[in-house]
């Protein structure tokens, strides 16, 4: 029985509780940072020794003492692997950051946003952590309702509030979508925890199509949370518009979060569930992947708006980290898992560096405008830089590692396309911030024509008076290093890709997983190991991030955005897809979600 | 979609038969073990604690997100809020509302006490008495006069209350963990089966979030409230 | 009647995704999500009935009659209350965008953005 | 088929009209009413189903609470000058 995954969730939430009292009595601003900040400290703390112990094999805890009788679990449980407690301390780890950027950010922020903020990190870590479809379920709600009020919290600008209507429009359909598949899940079998569904589930062995449907829509309604194409409308609206701080937390644990609980239910649920027709499932969510990773690497490389570059790259990354779910072998589930570690951390390190930058500027975040003015501050440029190249997948960026886990669990087509995928995605965005960093920083490339670079483009909605024209404070460096060198730690330590192989293999052995959480039967971890990265990853790894920069330089020598015609339809093309209106996007929700369920359907017969 | 949904209900069991589940076992299991009446509340407040914690700060996190939202938008285009009513509501001096009132008012605060305190025993409990305890205090706002309520009740006592109710619930399961126990484990004396005091820490926790909702959606309703008052304040400054 | 409620449920799904797509006003949008919503209650109280079933509810009888799952109505009761909460939450966006916008027809508000 | 059968039957048609007919009402101030009596027919459901529990909180949430905080909204953009 274990203590510290509970007491991690109830942290935050006392802590959340304790802002919003005392946001009453309108305290001096250093009062509520340092709640706020010490409680994520502390989750972090707790979330980190949680990582360590689960190293030695699951920690099990069932709440309110409702232990499972003769194998049946009665009440809600924390089954914690490594994974689950890496995603915890991940969330926590970037939620630290972003409470300490704001120290120096966002004046106007009172206790409310703290108390959200905190809530928001036991949420995360709640979902990360639980073993019960249902607590998934309100966790994830819980997230989500943060979330929208977060988004729309600099609400003098119009762009908040349209980003913010469509991103809980668009959730909360995902939400009722996962719903429904819950309750078609307990209607069949009578119980909520997830590794007894997958076991009862699994002693019928004819999947029927109760399963599948359960699978497409709950599938979906965790994809629209990851920004998996064609559900991912909203991610560049309200990640182009919400406080930066919080962007970072968006793209670097939110949308990886929807992917962790995808894989979560996929492999204890419904891989033995299905059986030997759990193959079916494998090329729909390439497919989507790999869409993805398409749309969210054109996109990105053809905005202009600093903070939708970083939002169509989330789209691109989620893509990826999908791939090597979908692949459903146990190198690919580890390759993902670090993947997502070093990307979240690299993304969350890049939206600070931008908000940064933005509250230097006074909030400006165009490209055009910001263009050669970035040139005094060096350290933050070199970080930017270094970002680029680490989302990039240059070597020994915990990213770089995951990529050549996750070729690994592939072969023969799936192989081409996962590599070829990965490598696309990953020049494209990196190749975006290289070539920012390259104009803002050193003023290279096409030079702005007046207008612009005197006011700065401040299309309505677009730009945000998030900053007030200081000079970037250290607390605002910090985190943007620290992020940096977790990433690039995550990537040397041999433990991570250890831990994240024998994590992944441990769940993929959902019997001897059910055995221990319901029976309290010790299961014995088998060995599985995943070789470092060799020559021809290095080389590969070495060759994309000069890709990129490659690309960044052609990027910065075209003199104007003269473009084949071909190009210019399909870029109007795809921006009139990304429309902003609500209904449109719920309407690719549905047909997503249907087509997943014919394609499954079909696969079936 | 449709020719989906209808495959997969086609997999459920029939109506009115569902299979073995554990909501059967803990039909049975839960009279014995926690001295309850009410086995919803069991689940809610005892076997699936932690969904309804979760579930609370969902209505915490709306609230402090409603309140975000429109008491900015407030601060920007008005002054102080006084009294405005003859446009919308009921007229503050009407006798008949004066008399009637305050016993309207002191029913629905002894009807929401009732559903909270009974809710391990009856149908109901801290949410449905949280709502109705919310709507006494609408209740007030509508029948007295605005700006001296808020002066006896300010808005933010109600916000207090709602974290306070919601940090309630997070000490009683810590409290458990301290004794040694899981977190949101029962340890209070389980008591007689129908009388008041019994089942643990369920009537408790529904006490947490009785206070919890009550403040929360009083909170959200008085902010969609001031919206339009302060809108007429506006109206009228122009006239 | 045996799949009579069920059927309820999908249709209530279906017609409230119908509406949130065709919607030409924002509050109206939101009632619509309500309507989606409601489609889950219908369906999760109905995988839990047990004809001739009396409530969980024990005053004071024998603890061994007949009776519906408990489980799915406390996850009902969750589910309201997470309706309650997100409808708030949305009508305060609306309110806003109102304010701001001057309009709450989803197409123009996308003209508008422009 | 029972007299509770039956009963179910009937509130389970008369939701599924009502939950129509709050989709059709695009007059946001008659949606309210509509939402309202919707509400209580759920609740109405919910307590054929043998929930009363749920029913309860649909009455405080889906035929007052709701359409509340709907018509508050509503004044509120109905007052606001273009």
């Amino acid at each position: 029985m274990s203590l510290l995954g509970p007491l991690a969730v109830a942290t935050a939430l006392l802590g959340a509780a304790a802002a919003l009292s005392l946001s009453v009595l309108r305290p001096p601003r250093i009062v509520l940072d340092a709640l706020a900040t010490s409680c994520a400290a502390v989750v972090l703390g707790l979330t980190t020794s949680l990582l360590v112990a689960s190293g030695r094999g699951p920690v099990i805890s069932w709440f309110g003492g409702w232990l499972p009788r003769r194998g049946i679990a009665l009440g809600v449980d924390f089954a914690v692997d490594p994974l689950g407690a890496g995603m915890a301390a991940l969330a926590a780890a970037l939620t630290l950051a972003a409470l300490v950027f704001i120290w120096r950010a966002l004046d106007h922020a009172h206790g409310l946003l703290h108390a959200l903020l905190l809530v928001f990190l036991a949420a995360m870590v709640g979902l990360a952590l639980t073993g019960d479809l249902f607590d998934l379920f309100v966790f994830f709600e819980l997230m989500s309702v943060c979330a929208y009020a977060l988004t729309a919290f600099r609400i003098e600008d119009q762009g908040p509030l349209q980003g913010a209507l469509v991103f809980a429009v668009t959730n909360t359909v995902g939400a009722f979508l996962v719903l429904t598949g819950i309750a078609l899940l307990y209607g069949r079998t009578g119980t909520l925890n997830l590794v007894q569904l997958g076991m009862t589930l699994h002693r019928h062995p004819h999947p029927e199509g109760l399963v599948v449907v359960a699978f497409a829509s709950i599938a979906a309604g965790l994809l629209v949370k990851a920004g998996v194409a064609p559900f991912h409308f909203w991610v560049a609206d309200a990640e182009t518009v919400a406080p930066t701080p919080v962007c970072a937390l968006f793209s670097g644990v939110l949308a990886p979060l929807g992917l962790y609980a995808l894989a979560r239910i996929t492999w204890t649920v419904f891989l033995p569930a299905l059986g030997p027709r759990a193959s079916i499932i494998t090329w729909p969510l390439l497919a989507m992947g790999t869409a993805s990773v398409v749309i969210g690497s054109l996109m990105c490389w053809w905005q202009r708006n600093l903070k939708r570059q970083l939002a169509f790259s989330t789209v691109a990354h989620s893509g990826l980290i999908l791939l090597g779910v979908a692949l459903l072998r146990p190198v690919g589930l580890a390759g993902a898992a670090v993947y997502l570690l070093g990307y979240g951390l690299i993304k969350g390190s890049l939206f600070l560096s931008v908000g940064a930058l933005m509250h230097r500027f006074g909030g400006r975040v165009d490209e055009d405008a910001l263009c050669g003015q970035g040139r005094g501050l060096r350290g933050l440029g070199v970080l930017t830089a270094l970002g680029g190249l680490g989302l990039a997948g240059l070597p020994p960026f915990a990213a770089f590692v995951g990529k050549s886990m996750i070729d690994r669990g592939a072969n023969g087509p799936a192989l081409v396309l996962v590599a070829a995928a990965a490598v696309l995605g990953s020049v494209v965005t990196g190749a975006t911030v290289l070539r920012v960093a390259a104009r803002v920083y050193l003023g290279l490339g096409r030079q702005p024509t007046g207008a612009v670079h005197r006011h700065g483009s401040r299309r309505p909605g677009e730009a945000e008076p998030e900053g007030r024209s200081g000079p970037v404070p250290l607390t605002m460096l910090v985190p943007v290093g620290g992020l940096l060198l977790a990433a690039a730690v995550a990537g040397v330590a041999a433990p991570v890709r250890s831990g994240a192989a024998r994590a992944a293999a441990a769940v993929a052995q959902p019997v001897a997983m059910a055995q221990l959480v319901l029976d309290g039967r010790p299961m014995t971890a088998p060995a599985i190991t995943v070789a470092a990265p060799d020559a021809a990853d290095w080389v590969l790894g070495l060759g994309s991030a000069a890709a990129a920069v490659a690309l960044a330089g052609a990027g910065l020598a075209a003199a104007a955005p003269t473009r084949a015609r071909g190009s210019r339809r399909l870029r109007n093309g795809l921006r009139s897809l990304h429309s902003g209106h609500p209904g449109d996007y719920v309407t690719w929700i549905v047909v997503g979600t249907a087509a997943l369920g014919g394609v499954l359907g079909l696969g079936l017969r | 979609m449709a020719a989906l949904l209808g495959w997969a209900l086609a997999g459920l069991p029939a109506f009115g038969s569902p299979r073995a589940s554990l909501g059967i076992l803990i039909d049975h299991l839960g009279p014995s073990v926690r001295h309850a009446t009410d086995m919803v509340a069991v689940v809610n407040f005892d076997a699936r604690g932690i969904d309804t914690l979760a579930e609370e700060f969902i209505l915490l996190a709306a609230a402090t997100g409603v309140a975000e939202l429109l008491r900015r938008a407030r601060g920007e285009e008005s002054g102080p809020a006084v009294d405005q009513r003859s446009e919308f509501g009921p007229d503050p001096g009407s006798e008949a509302l004066r008399r009637v009132g305050p016993a309207l008012v002191g029913f629905t605060v002894l009807l929401g006490l009732y559903i909270v305190a009974h809710g391990h025993l009856s149908p109901g409990g801290g949410f449905q008495g949280g709502v109705v305890l919310a709507s006494a205090v609408i209740l007030v706002y509508l029948v007295a006069r605005y700006a001296d309520l808020r002066r006896a009740a300010p808005l933010p006592a109600f916000e207090l209350a709602e974290a306070a109710g919601a940090a309630g619930f997070v000490v009683v399961g810590l409290a458990a963990l301290a004794g040694g126990s899981a977190f949101l484990a029962n340890v209070l004396p389980l008591g007689t089966a129908g009388q008041l005091p019994s089942a643990g820490t369920i009537p408790v926790l529904n006490l947490a979030v009785g206070v919890e909702v009550a403040g929360g959606i009083t909170v959200v309703v008085a902010e969609f409230l001031e919206q339009t008052i302060v809108l007429r304040q506006r109206v009228r400054g122009r006239r | 009647m045996t799949v009579l409620p069920y059927a309820v449920a999908v249709w209530l799904l279906l017609v409230g995704l119908y509406g949130v797509v065709t919607s030409r006003h924002l509050v109206h949008l939101v009632v619509c999500l309500a309507v989606v919503q409601s489609s889950t209650y219908v369906l999760l109280l109905a995988v839990g009935y047990r004809s001739g079933a009396l409530p969980p509810v024990f005053a004071g009888e024998p603890a061994h009659i007949r009776a519906v799952d408990p489980v799915v109505q406390a996850l009902t009761l969750t589910d309201v209350v997470v309706e309650a909460a997100v409808t708030a939450l949305l009508l305060a966006i609306v309110v806003q965008i109102h304010k701001r916008f001057g309009t709450l027809d989803p197409d123009r508000l996308q003209r508008l953005r422009r | 088929m029972t007299g509770t059968t039956l009963f179910q039957a009937v509130v389970l048609v008369l939701v599924a009209l009502g939950g129509t007919l709050v989709v059709l009402a695009r007059d946001p101030l008659r949606q309210v009413v509509m939402v309202s009596a919707f509400g209580l027919l759920l609740a109405v459901l919910f307590a054929a189903l043998q929930a009363p529990d749920v029913s309860l909180s649909q009455v405080a949430v889906g035929a007052i609470a709701l359409p509340i905080m709907i018509l508050l909204a509503l004044a509120r953009i109905r007052r606001a000058p273009r």
